[in-house]
């Protein structure tokens, strides 16, 4: 179980392997990738910046991975977010999750990003050709969210 | 250390993000002034600070807040040596 | 959009970025993997053989494939399910799906596993202690097929 | 290709997994029976063959068809050139 908060990109088929090595009882790994689209709110976006709250963010990480854990029968989880400056096509966010059956891996994947989208602190900033703006939080996100509760 | 003053609470304030923008900083060092107990209060004190703090800060506006790095409620006690943290909903993911 | 039945394994890295490669419009991608487990119904199993259809296997995959489609607002979707003869924490199938968001990508991939568990003609047979055995279809797999129709 | 007297419909047949084991084959090529117009019908058929067949595709087991490559019910019919397949419930992914 980790969580990582960084600059750099990462290799999601690699972080996948990793996370089920030397368990020969996972049966099943979930996985979500979060990708910078070039298109937001009808605008097009050139760059997409991530602030984050340094120490508020890996604990706020742990603590959903705990829930998660908590709630449903899983092996392993792995959340990775990426801060700083991105460009369209660039991965943002890696969540994984091992389980011995299907149901739970997905579920807690699915959780975990819901939680993440409106627990953790991150904040986005956009580049539009009318220049910068914070992105607005979605009520779907909240929404999404208070399925689980 | 030397031991504080009763009177002279201090705690560390961040604003991030949109707020950090709106407000020209991104963090302080506020002696709790009397009387400030909890979130409510201390959003309340700086909201009189007037200007950009009671509109950057106003009841109607999405303002969450962080106490020593746990989502808080306006209700959460604020003690010295405490880190409180002013933030918009968050959008990562 | 692209099934594959194959003997040989899969790079599930590889085919998380070939699915989103060129198109900036994807903000999500949800993927599974399913794994030989080295244990089953309380057995220990040192070896699975996976058999199918031919030809009826590519055609319901395509199907399934379809379905998800229609139903979900998804870019493109891929399937990889191997057959032969694998070992324990050998990987046995992969699912992509990337759209704009990501609940119609958890969505479409977890329909995906479930349809393909109750609607593609493979079949399982494992070694154990006690020699082969074909694996029983669960009621459970049939229950999670049926919360989609 | 001659034609095919109308009495001499041929169809093929497939066993597969488990079913095909315990029926010792995995195919074969089968002129239907007068009378034989759909799946149930085709089963009854080969359940008269007996022993193995009658247990194997008895009513009560969990056997599966598909006609031409799709999934197939009791009613789906059958008509010369067809592809039939019987198998066990699916165990993939």
């Amino acid at each position: 179980m980790a969580v990582r908060v960084q600059t750099e990109d990462f290799d999601a088929g690699r972080e996948i392997e990793r996370l089920r090595h030397g368990n020969p009882k996972v049966g099943a790994v979930a996985s979500f990738v979060g990708v910078v689209r070039d298109l937001n709110e009808g605008d097009a976006v050139s760059e997409l910046t991530l602030e984050h709250y340094p120490g508020m963010t890996e604990k706020a990480l742990e603590e959903i991975v705990a829930e998660a854990r908590s709630r449903w029968d899983i092996y392993d989880a792995l959340v990775i977010h990426r801060v700083g400056t991105m460009k369209p096509a660039d991965q943002i966010v890696l969540v994984v999750v091992t389980s011995a059956h299907r149901g739970e891996a997905f579920r807690a994947c699915e959780f975990l990003m819901d939680y993440l989208k409106t627990r953790a602190p991150f904040w986005k900033k956009e580049r539009t050709g009318a220049g910068s703006r914070w992105v607005e939080a979605r009520a779907s996100d909240e929404a999404a969210a208070d399925r689980w509760s | 250390m030397k031991p504080r003053d009763t009177h002279t609470a201090v705690v560390r304030v961040l604003y991030l993000a949109r707020l950090r923008e709106e407000l020209g900083r991104a963090d302080e060092e506020l002696v709790l002034p009397e009387g400030v107990k909890d979130v409510a209060g201390l959003a309340a004190f700086l909201r009189r600070r007037g200007g950009t703090w009671s509109e950057a800060l106003a009841p109607g506006r999405a303002v969450r807040v962080a106490v020593n790095q746990d989502m808080a409620r306006s209700s959460t006690p604020i003690r010295e040596g405490d880190e409180v943290a002013f933030f918009p909903p968050v959008t990562g993911g």
